[in-house]
């Protein structure tokens, strides 16, 4: 049976349609959400797409919070459900305060479209189990908000706790220097691209693996990231169930 | 003359209408006279960028027949099949002048009503392409512009989600004060959902949604205002168009939606002339004519008056014909994605555009009390539009292409100089016009939409069709260098040159479309260079059997520095059945061997070379024979399909030296090769003839390729090897060393040069040159 | 029931990186401007508020900065009482409400 | 040589879209919201201007205004004088109506 994965629409999505093929390559059946209504349809986890939601307007995100559709994606998060934010979706959560930090004008003021190199920090979170951790990834990024921030408190935190899912590196693998314009092009602090919460349920970063799941597209290495979210939103299907049926 | 006649005369100079177009309008009235709000319609329909009343009868020479054409020029964009059941939408158009006001806002709006001409036939739009034109880069006012412009086509592309995959971006001092911002749009189809721009069947609702009706664009018709309004405030009419991407974005989602729903009768976009043109143009395509309820237009602003309402070209809306039974759906689908959208106005069967001011009742009809404040036919406002011929002459001294077989041209000045011609290549690498575009691109989102195979950068963009095995292959080209020389023969060279862009990577052309930039046509040689720009583009369009399938006329391309070099833009679109097989320009292996098709004649004016190094006055561009262009092409689209080739570059802007350094940059591996020498160093070189192309392949095809190309009637040679990390040229023959004492050994002529210095050239030239780098 | 205008002047909270207010502060030279700097690029929002008396009026209008035109991870905002004056400045552009969707008759 | 503080104001001019504005009132409902309309977003650029006198001072600040910060085809500035004081957090919100330097194009 194929995993229902909730892919968010709100109005200026427009990477839904990329998130919702990609995850069809990966074996799942995606559910378009929409942005007006409170049900997320029992899906087993949820991805906020990339895009300008509402625009961007005012700030990137900060309008999408604000639907109902969000609201019951912050109680299933709450509620240890699977929550992947990409690009937009990551400002999003950002915004709602589901993930920790803010993500800034890109440090040279401009949008920036090109391919970049991540690694991923951990292999042992839902979103990143399927990758083998072998080598930089390979995908693009394109945004104009993206440069990551969050006090050095909270930065500190992060990396104690493993909260730094993804991080920009050099082509040799390296982490990229805060000032390395080529690896580091938004000026992300401590060059994160990625972080997930404390619970390890929602996890956002700004590059994107949908437009690097395919080998025609150059670069197939977002697809692991894909399918480690399809894999856990299946496992979790089977867990929600068992806890159901416990209680 | 009455009083009221006298006002008129007045108005319509300053609406732009010359005194013959107010005796046609009257003509077209039964005589009479219009009033403010009608010739305020007239005005705007009359331009020349609604009526085409000097291009018209050029563009009718254009052949429009070919292959698969669901649509051809007359409608929003042109649409041609791809095959099992899926079509191509495409269409180019300029927002030059827009843009020369406010750069930004300029270009996302130009982005803009280009996407919703692909969109009004029930495409997604796929693909954007920019083909944009500066003054010289090191100028302020330049950097100004290209900074705006470029984060406007980004700004706007972004946001609603379309990929930016392609363009050019030229300079040239003949923009210094009038740059050109050309943007082409791409959209895929289920043929079945092709929608057309009318409004047919009388009692049909007319819908309007998207955003509501401010006084924007209402600029020069303005004077209205105050001639017949007293003096209200004149900044209260902007003249600047202010995009707002997000309100397209969802404006694409609901009308896709009402086509797939089969909603709509049909669908017409609002550009140019607004409410005026959207309803005149939609009713005289289908022999109706429309009542609209001028009260019911969703507005902006308090206290518009009529013709503000009429004419104001508002960005993202769009215009329905609607079944009345079908009006309530048509209602939810815009609300449902927070556009305004409202009943305006009636289908008739009158022929007219009528204008009511105080209500429509059920039927249609003014309500008691109302008043019919405007009455004109539809087609007088479109398609019977006044026709002006307009007098071609062509200037006194011109230079025409050297026949093949000229003496050789004299221009070669690299051994005269001393010059070394691997410094030549360099610079030639550096400079604005050829070095990598990356910092533009790099301000668009080229991946959105997940389609993206090959993105800006390294010559046609190609897009996957998703569920298919296919690939759309696009570009834009133009050549007003040559152009400026012989108009001709810059449109033919535009058009060889982009289909040859698109048929080196294995895909077959399907259309042409093209935006043809020119100055006043009322000057007798900017409209010779216009219709010879036409014939060109005609000619090149018959002998490689393409339909032109749209396009826009953009004139008065003149500032006080005088007119543009004539500039016709041209976009192809083509088909690649594998994407399999999908060819690229640069080296794959080492060890291929590296062979040049085609021959270099002479002729360097035009070229890279002669911006750089100067062109002898005697010299003139090279010629261009269709018909070898047309046996090229066939030969390497049945070269790739057979899988024969490796990779394939044109040689184009910079020459053979500069194809060959694109081939090494791109892949990382160096060339040996050895150049004989016809004329001269320099044409062989840096020379741009056209119709030529650099291939590698596996050694064990290379026979069969040599083979192809001479049952195609083409020369072919191999040149040297893929291998190394430098490229090295060396020249023989007996060009070589040629006549002159000076002229030096073979050695002198040689050029061996570093891949990570090309690269180091290439990267950094355009951002040198526009200052955003030390 | 009583009509405010107020502005939310939003603005990056001192040590957060404003990469816009860097840019400008780079291109003054270009306009031979010198003497500038301490350059910070915020948001200006103008807004009219409806409400009983002027006490819920500003409430209204702190809930709005608070939450939604300002990020309190990287902002600060205050808010200006400002004259009916600059409300006829800012014509109302409004939309009508996005569900104006009437058929005539 | 004296240091004054000012903010620059930029709004968009009547009548031009504002696209920014818009949005915020659409999305005014999911915040429970009402009363609230006429939403103008515009920028604010704070910055220190060191010359020989308070006039100098704002003439520098009047060009960099007219010819950087605002586009005048769309949009007004306003200049303000700023204590030291209201570059943090919580302005004093008494301040004066932002009147001066309005320059329609
Ligand atoms: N240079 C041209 N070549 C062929 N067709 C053209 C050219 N210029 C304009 N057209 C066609 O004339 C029609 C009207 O053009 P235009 O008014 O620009 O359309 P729209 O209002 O949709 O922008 C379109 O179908 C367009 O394709
Ligand atoms: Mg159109």
């Amino acid at each position: 049976m194929t995993v229902r994965i909730g892919v968010v629409v709100f109005p200026g999505s427009n990477c839904d349609r990329d998130t919702v093929h990609a995850l069809v390559q990966a074996g799942a059946e995606p559910v378009e959400l929409w942005h007006e209504e409170a049900s997320l349809g029992g899906v087993a986890a949820v991805v906020l797409p990339g895009g300008f939601a509402y625009g961007d307007y005012l700030r990137a995100g900060v309008i999408a919070r604000f639907s109902p559709v969000m609201r019951s994606v912050a109680q299933f998060a709450a509620d240890g459900g699977l929550v992947l934010g990409i690009c937009n979706g990551f400002q999003v959560l950002a915004e709602a305060g589901l993930v920790p930090g803010a993500l800034l004008r890109n440090r040279d003021v401009r949008f920036l479209g090109r391919e970049v190199s991540i690694s991923a920090e951990r292999l042992d979170t839902p979103f990143t189990h399927a990758l083998d951790g072998a080598g930089p990834l390979r995908m693009p990024i394109a945004h104009g908000e993206g440069c990551y921030f969050a006090d050095a408190a909270t930065l500190d935190a992060l990396e104690a706790d493993g909260g730094v899912l993804f991080r920009y590196v050099d082509e040799a693998g390296n982490r990229a220097a805060e000032d390395d314009r080529a690896a580091n092009p938004n000026g992300s602090l401590r060059a994160i691209a990625g972080v997930i919460n404390a619970v390890g349920n929602v996890a956002g970063l700004m590059p994107h693996p949908e437009r690097a799941s395919e080998a025609i597209l150059g670069s197939d290495d977002g697809a692991g990231i894909v399918r480690s979210l399809v894999e856990s939103a299946a496992k979790a299907v089977g867990e929600r169930r068992v806890t159901v049926a416990l209680r | 003359m009455t009083v009221a006649e006298r006002s008129v005369d007045l108005l319509h100079r300053r609406l732009g209408v010359t005194d013959e177009e107010l005796g046609a309008i009257r003509d077209r009235l039964g005589g009479r006279d219009p009033n403010d709000l009608e010739l305020a319609m007239f005005s705007v329909m009359w331009s020349e960028h609604c009526s085409y009343k000097s291009s018209k009868p050029l563009l009718k020479t254009l052949p429009t027949a070919g292959d698969g054409v669901v649509a051809g020029p007359g409608e929003n964009a042109g649409v041609i099949s791809i095959g099992d059941g899926q079509a191509v939408a495409f269409k180019i158009e300029s927002h030059n002048h827009p843009s020369a006001v406010e750069p930004y806002q300029g270009a996302a709006t130009g982005v803009g009503g280009i996407l919703r001409d692909i969109f009004t036939m029930g495409a997604r739009p796929i693909a954007v392409l920019d083909a944009l034109r500066f003054g010289d880069p090191g100028d302020a006012r330049t950097r100004h512009l290209i900074d705006g412009v470029v984060r406007g086509v980004g700004g706007y592309g972004n946001c609603v989600g379309v990929p930016t995959v392609g363009g050019e971006l030229v300079f040239d001092p003949t923009y210094t004060g009038n740059p050109l911002v050309n943007v082409m749009a791409i959209g895929l189809l289920e043929e079945r959902q092709l929608t057309l721009a009318a409004a047919p069947g009388p009692g049909n609702l007319v819908v309007l949604f998207g955003s509501t009706t401010g006084r924007d664009g209402i600029g020069g018709a303005s004077v209205l205002a105050s001639a017949t309004f007293g003096d209200s405030d004149p900044s209260k009419r902007p003249s600047v168009q202010v995009g707002d991407p997000f309100a397209e974005k969802l404006l694409i989602e609901a009308s896709l939606e009402l086509i797939e729903r089969g909603l709509v009768e049909g669908l017409q976009d609002l550009g140019a002339g607004g409410i005026t043109c959207a309803t005149s143009e939609t009713a005289d395509r289908a022999g109706t004519g429309i009542v609209v309820d001028l009260d019911a237009i969703p507005r902006r602003e308090p206290d518009m008056e009529p013709f503000e309402v009429m004419i104001s070209e508002s960005q993202e809306r769009m215009c329905a014909a609607v079944l009345p039974d079908r009006w309530e759906a048509v209602r939810d689908v815009c609300v449902r994605w927070g556009l305004p959208v409202a009943v305006i106005g009636r289908v008739t069967d009158d022929g007219d555009i009528t204008v009511v001011e105080g209500g429509l009742d059920d039927d249609g009809r003014a309500r008691a009390g109302a008043r019919e404040i405007a009455r004109m036919p539809a087609a007088a406002l479109t398609s019977d539009a006044i026709i002006h011929e307009r007098l071609a002459t062509a200037p006194q001294h011109r230079r025409a292409a050297p026949a093949p077989g000229a003496p050789i041209d004299p221009s070669d000045r690299l051994p005269e100089r001393g010059m070394d011609p691997g410094a030549v290549l360099l610079g030639l690498l550096g400079t604005a016009n050829l070095s990598s575009r990356r910092a533009v691109f790099e301000q668009y989102d080229s991946t959105v939409g997940a389609d993206t195979v090959a993105g800006p950068g390294r010559g046609a963009a190609v897009l996957r069709v998703k569920n298919t095995t296919k690939a759309l292959v696009a570009s834009t080209d133009g050549n007003q260098a040559v152009g400026a020389l012989d108009p001709y023969l810059g449109a033919a060279l535009s058009v060889a040159e982009a289909t040859r862009n698109v048929a080196i990577t294995g895909a077959r052309p399907l259309g042409v479309t093209n935006c043809l930039n020119y100055g006043d046509p009322t000057r007798p040689e900017a409209f010779w260079q216009l219709s010879e720009g036409v014939r060109g583009l005609g000619d090149a369009c018959r002998v490689l059997g393409l339909p032109v399938t749209g396009g826009n006329v953009s004139l008065y391309n003149e500032s006080p520095d005088g007119p543009i070099a004539p500039t016709p833009v041209i976009g192809v679109v083509g088909l690649l059945e594998d994407i399999g097989r999908l060819v690229g320009p640069a080296f794959v292996t080492e060890g291929d061997p590296i062979l040049l098709v085609g021959e270099s004649t002479p002729g360097m004016s035009g070229s890279a070379y002669a911006a750089l190094a100067g062109a002898a006055v005697e010299d003139g561009p090279p010629a261009l024979d269709l018909a070898r262009e047309v046996a090229l092409q066939a030969f390497i689209r049945e070269a790739i399909s057979r899988e024969l080739v490796a990779s394939a570059q044109d040689v184009s802007g910079g020459g053979l030296a500069v194809a060959l350094a694109e081939g090494a940059m791109w892949s990382g591996l160096g060339a040996q090769v050895r150049v004989p020498v016809a004329t001269s160093p320099a044409v062989e070189l840096f020379g741009e003839s056209p119709s030529r192309l650099v291939l590698t392949a596996r050694p064990r095809f290379a026979p069969a390729l040599m083979l192809l190309a001479l049952q195609h009637g083409l020369p072919i040679e191999e040149l040297g090897v893929v291998g190394g990390d430098r490229l090295v040229i060396e020249l023989i023959g007996a060009g070589a060393t040629g006549a002159s004492e000076e002229r030096g050994s073979r050695i002198a002529d040689a050029l061996e040069v570093p891949i990570a210095d090309l690269r180091h050239a290439w990267d950094h030239g355009l951002a040198r040159a526009l200052g955003w780098e030390g | 029931m009583s009509t405010h205008r107020y502005a939310v002047n939003v603005t990056p909270k001192p040590g957060i990186l404003d990469p816009q207010g860097r840019a400008v502060e780079g291109s003054l030279d270009h306009l031979g401007i010198s003497g500038v700097s301490g350059v910070r690029v915020g948001r200006r929002v103008e807004l009219t508020v409806d409400a009983a008396d002027e006490t819920a009026a500003r409430a209204i209008v702190e809930r709005l900065a608070g939450e939604l035109l300002a990020n309190p991870l990287i902002e600060a905002f205050a808010i200006e009482s400002i004259a009916g004056a600059s409300s006829r400045t800012a014509a109302p552009d409004t939309a009508p409400p996005a569900t104006a969707g009437e058929r005539p008759a």
